[in-house]
């Protein structure tokens, strides 16, 4: 893990609220594996205080950029779309618990809501080349529908579907997962599902991969402080095995990405 | 001749709170630490003047409902909850790795009851490599007692006095600044057996998401750290180091040396940081450095000069 | 027909502290406001709730010597001291003024001795154009009593109860954060006559300057307020809102309409903002405002369906 | 007074850690008097919290431009140097009481330690436009010393003095103040004095000027929050005719510039 002073290299804004940030970061490019994140301290001074935690989107290890895709949501965000190219920023990582990638089973589902593509892609990138894969993404409008031709032009299938219609199917991209699942029954090709993306909807795609009895990986947020696994501040809870069956299990380590269901949403 | 001069040129930034000899003021404080081993990774824990575990209790404690934590104006709340592994598994899992960790090691004990005080402070007695129990009696996260426990005098002074009969380990009590006269605790915990206090936990607080209408922690309320409490705990530090005989380890707020040094001014013997490490990992080593460059600049040799030396 | 939709689409901001009937729940805080004509020349004062005057005394006070404020982590200490014209020049030279205002007058009280409480109120009684007192047992910057009043219940009731007898005008009692059991305070004034109570007043704090070592305010501790202690100021208003059955007047750290909306779901009645006055002038009225649209956009006739709204 | 949101139109670093900056902001030009303040908002957010004050140093009315020249000494100045072209800045003003100018009397001496120079040029410019003027400008070092190109070109004598002699004479600006006193008592030229810098040298000056029994306005700093008479926060203590025999008055209100022999060192 490395706590480096790193540089923005480029940010752009993809469509309105959403970001590209690029950074310099050899030491983080090189360790990070699909599903990690990084911690990034906004500004110098108390407000905001405490770090940022972003999925790593994509790295290029050897150029040593790391590169993340985020949504402004609040201050932090704010700040952070602000920044010109050249300024230094503080980042830890990569940090947490990634995506487990099996190499056997009929193929590669990949899940995302809104945002919850950042991490995705990297996923995509690093593992997939040559294998194959499909990816869902939903978003409420075109404009929440991000990296599609990106992974189209890394050879994964993609299919699309927004609240309004407005890019593909109208619907939820659960509907676009019950089709695939029902599909791969039908065809006895039992797929991996990797889901990012609100929770209401991960809890969605949990359920329908047990009823389909198809192993699934979700990637969780919660908010952090340490993000080193000191605090205990971003419990989620997960079931267990002692009484009184539950427990308490922390995002930034043993997670972000746990199995769909172990969770209790 | 060389070696001479370096020496001189080296502070001496050890320090003694009671009979706990610290290469120096600077510990990392109960909860914000882990078990010293999450930040291994990125620091040198051996620079430390000592880690102070997360509490521990009798049995194993999950912690409260998420969300755990909100950041606020220079701060954040925490509703944690006192969750950990139980002091059988803390003697067990963490305490080897503690020990090797060439510095000096303050378990934080937690419990429902005086009984449970006691009873963890008897089990923690016989494990080597612990160097003083930190006793919270303080902390606002935990329905029954926790505050209750350190916010009167006489019930303090009653926990501290039976955990003092079953331990040779040196005692600190974490006092609480939920409470009109933090000064005439921290005089109950001297007179009970403290060997030392330490001050301030987290101050009770809250936060609403005022478009859902609902608080922001699980816990509903929660305790308030970081910068934004650094007043408050200096005023209660400046007090109680008036007030007692014992040292009294300070916190509340530290992020830099020049904080530290506040607080030193202000009569602690030590500091603890807390908030600071999820903001910067290396906070306490910086602290650590910051302090040996200011004794060095002022020509220091020691950074006992500094203990109590606020002019008022 | 217009004139109906426009009339529904204006949210009614009114409430009612007791027998105080105000346009709207946002006041000027005490010692944060001056005597109101400080604010003329950047804002239209009768767009405002009310006003809470400075403490004033008996006699005129010249406070405390400087330095008499800090900044700190998003917040300030002051350490002022209860600096005032005194009662009579108060209701000669700054009465006048405040009556014109178009707003409901609220004049902070403030004493060394129970007498002085009683003499204070008894002289403003007589003025026109008060609508309330608000009995500021709490302020943490004078050596005699100020908080010695309100840390203790029986001496607050004292305090509230003396007062009662001698006027008709509505009394909220200000009180203090700085103690164990704020709801048991606010219990004990409610008994003895208050008509609402106002937190919180400042949490006492202290700075140092390190490089000089020493205090950076005259008065060596002072009172903090500002964003900072938002979280605290919260919790002790949903605790005392859950205590008593009189209104509430939450404070501490309010900066805009998010903030209010939260003191209001906890259960205030009405608000004060203090220390935004500094950062922004005009922050009362940008509040008013903001919590006129949040009405508007939930669809809500009166701001009263906010108040104790939080869902736990 | 005005509430404006005013745009940075340059700011440039004179010499290191003093910079001047040039915002647009009419109506602060059109009412601002020598010796009053803007009240800066140095950036959103909570920290730092309150707003920095700073004298004008010089406006141009006709183009709606006001000048600070400041000095970095902590968080929020150097913040404020940061700034670039363009952005937004709060700035509350014209505040307080500036000097007060008497057509009368031999000629005005302004005495200047450091940064104290910042509200002395407005004066300059704004009232001396012919006037026999002469200012005595000291600091540390030569890189203390500004604005003396300045001023000469407006026509106004200088005299400078650093403490180590590397411009000027070597000694402090009190000498100068000395000498200057001296000479006006030899020819009977009673002068106004008007000063301005680090509060030691303000007492020597005010001693000197009582001794030679000459006027003098001094412009005082202390910290302030509201920086409208409101919190009380920025009280300087003066004499008063009645017991106790001092009183405190408000530096943003009844000053900054308060009469030099009222002032209570
Ligand atoms: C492991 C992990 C990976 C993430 N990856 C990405 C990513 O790739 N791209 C992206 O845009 N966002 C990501 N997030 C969410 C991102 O961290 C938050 O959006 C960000 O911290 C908000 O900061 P802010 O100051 O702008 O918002 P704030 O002002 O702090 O809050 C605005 C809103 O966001 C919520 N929020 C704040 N912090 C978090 C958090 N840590 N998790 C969830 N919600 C939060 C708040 O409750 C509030 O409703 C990730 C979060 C985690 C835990
Ligand atoms: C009426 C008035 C006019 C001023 N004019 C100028 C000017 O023209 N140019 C200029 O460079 N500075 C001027 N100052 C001083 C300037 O306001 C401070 O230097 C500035 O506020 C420091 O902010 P900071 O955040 O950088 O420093 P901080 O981090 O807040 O403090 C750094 C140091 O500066 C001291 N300080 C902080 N605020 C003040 C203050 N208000 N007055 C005096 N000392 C302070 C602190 O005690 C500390 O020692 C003026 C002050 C006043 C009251
Ligand atoms: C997330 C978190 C967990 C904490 N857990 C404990 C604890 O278990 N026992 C304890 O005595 N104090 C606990 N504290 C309090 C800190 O040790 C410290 O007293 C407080 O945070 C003030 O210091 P700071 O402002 O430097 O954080 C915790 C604080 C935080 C932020
Ligand atoms: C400079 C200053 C002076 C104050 N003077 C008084 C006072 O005279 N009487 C009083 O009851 N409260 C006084 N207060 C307390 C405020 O009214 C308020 O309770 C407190 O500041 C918390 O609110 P805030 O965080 O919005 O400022 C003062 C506060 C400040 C900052
Ligand atoms: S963020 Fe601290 S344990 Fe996960
Ligand atoms: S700064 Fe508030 S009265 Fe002067």
């Amino acid at each position: 893990m490395t706590d480096t002073k790193t540089t923005i290299l480029h940010q752009e804004r993809i469509v309105p609220q959403i970001f590209r940030l690029c950074l310099s970061s050899p030491g983080i490019a090189q360790e990070a594996r699909p599903g990690q994140f990084v911690h990034l301290r906004i500004r110098e001074g108390t407000d905001p205080l405490l770090r940022r935690p972003f999925s790593i989107h994509r790295v290029d290890r050897e150029r040593g950029e790391v590169q993340v895709l985020y949504q402004v949501v609040g201050q932090g965000t704010r700040l952070l779309s602000r920044k010109p190219v050249g300024e230094r920023l503080d980042a830890l990582g990569p940090l947490g618990h990634g995506f487990e990638v099996s190499e056997e089973g009929g193929g590669v589902l990949l899940v995302a809501g809104g945002i919850g593509i950042a991490p995705r892609f990297f996923l995509c990138e690093d593992w997939l080349r040559g294998r194959a894969g499909t990816a869902l993404i939903g978003a409420r409008t075109r404009d929440g529908i991000l990296c599609h031709d990106l992974l189209r032009s890394g050879g994964v299938t993609v299919h699309i579907a927004t609240d309004d219609g407005s890019f593909g199917d109208r619907g939820v991209v659960t509907d676009l997962l019950n089709a695939q699942l029902e599909a791969g029954r039908e065809a006895s090709a039992s797929p991996i599902v990797y889901a990012c993306g609100p929770v209401a909807m991960l809890a969605s795609v949990a359920a329908l991969c047990r009823a389909y009895e198809v192993p699934c990986q979700v990637s969780l947020e919660s908010r952090m402080a340490c993000g080193l696994g000191a605090c205990l501040g971003c419990a989620v809870k997960v079931r267990s095995s002692v009484p009184p069956g539950y427990e308490y299990q922390r995002v930034c380590t043993e997670g972000p990405v746990f199995e769909a269901e172990e969770v209790i949403w | 001749m060389s070696t001479v001069l370096s020496k001189k040129n080296v502070p001496d930034l050890s320090i003694e709170i009671g009979p706990i000899h610290l290469k120096n003021p600077v510990l990392a404080a109960s909860g914000t630490f882990g078990y010293g081993q999450e930040f291994e990774a990125v620091m040198d824990l051996s620079r430390l003047g000592g880690i102070v575990t997360k509490a521990i209790t009798l049995e194993p404690r999950l912690g409260n409902p998420p969300p755990r934590i909100v950041e606020t104006a220079s701060g954040m709340l925490n509703s944690i909850g006192l969750a950990n592994v139980g002091v059988a598994a803390f003697v067990r899992d963490k305490m080897p790795f503690l020990r090797s960790c060439g510095t000096a090691v303050i378990v934080n004990v937690a419990g429902r009851s005086m009984e449970e005080y006691v009873e963890v402070a008897r089990r923690l007695s016989d494990c080597p490599g612990i160097h003083a129990l930190e006793i919270n009696i303080s902390c606002p996260n935990v329905q029954e007692g926790g505050l209750a426990f350190g916010a009167d005098p006489k019930v303090a002074a009653a926990v501290i006095g039976a955990v003092r009969d079953v331990t040779q380990l040196p005692l600190i009590a974490k006092l609480t600044p939920n409470v009109t006269d933090i000064a005439g605790i921290a005089a109950a915990v001297q007179e009970a057996g403290a060997d030392a206090v330490s001050l301030i936990n987290t101050l009770v607080g809250m936060a609403i998401d005022a478009t859902r209408g609902r608080p922001e922690l699980g816990g509903v309320t929660g305790g308030l750290s970081g910068p934004a409490i650094k007043p408050v705990a200096l005023a209660m530090v400046w007090k109680v180091a008036q007030a007692v005989r014992i040292p009294v380890i300070g916190m509340g707020g530290i992020m830099n040396a020049g904080d530290a040094l506040e607080f030193m001014l202000a009569g602690a013997v030590a500091v603890q940081v807390g908030t600071a490490n999820f903001v910067d990992p290396t906070s306490t080593i910086r602290i650590v450095e910051g302090l040996e460059d200011t004794l060095r600049e002022r020509g220091m040799g020691s950074v006992k000069e500094i203990i109590g030396a606020l002019e008022v």
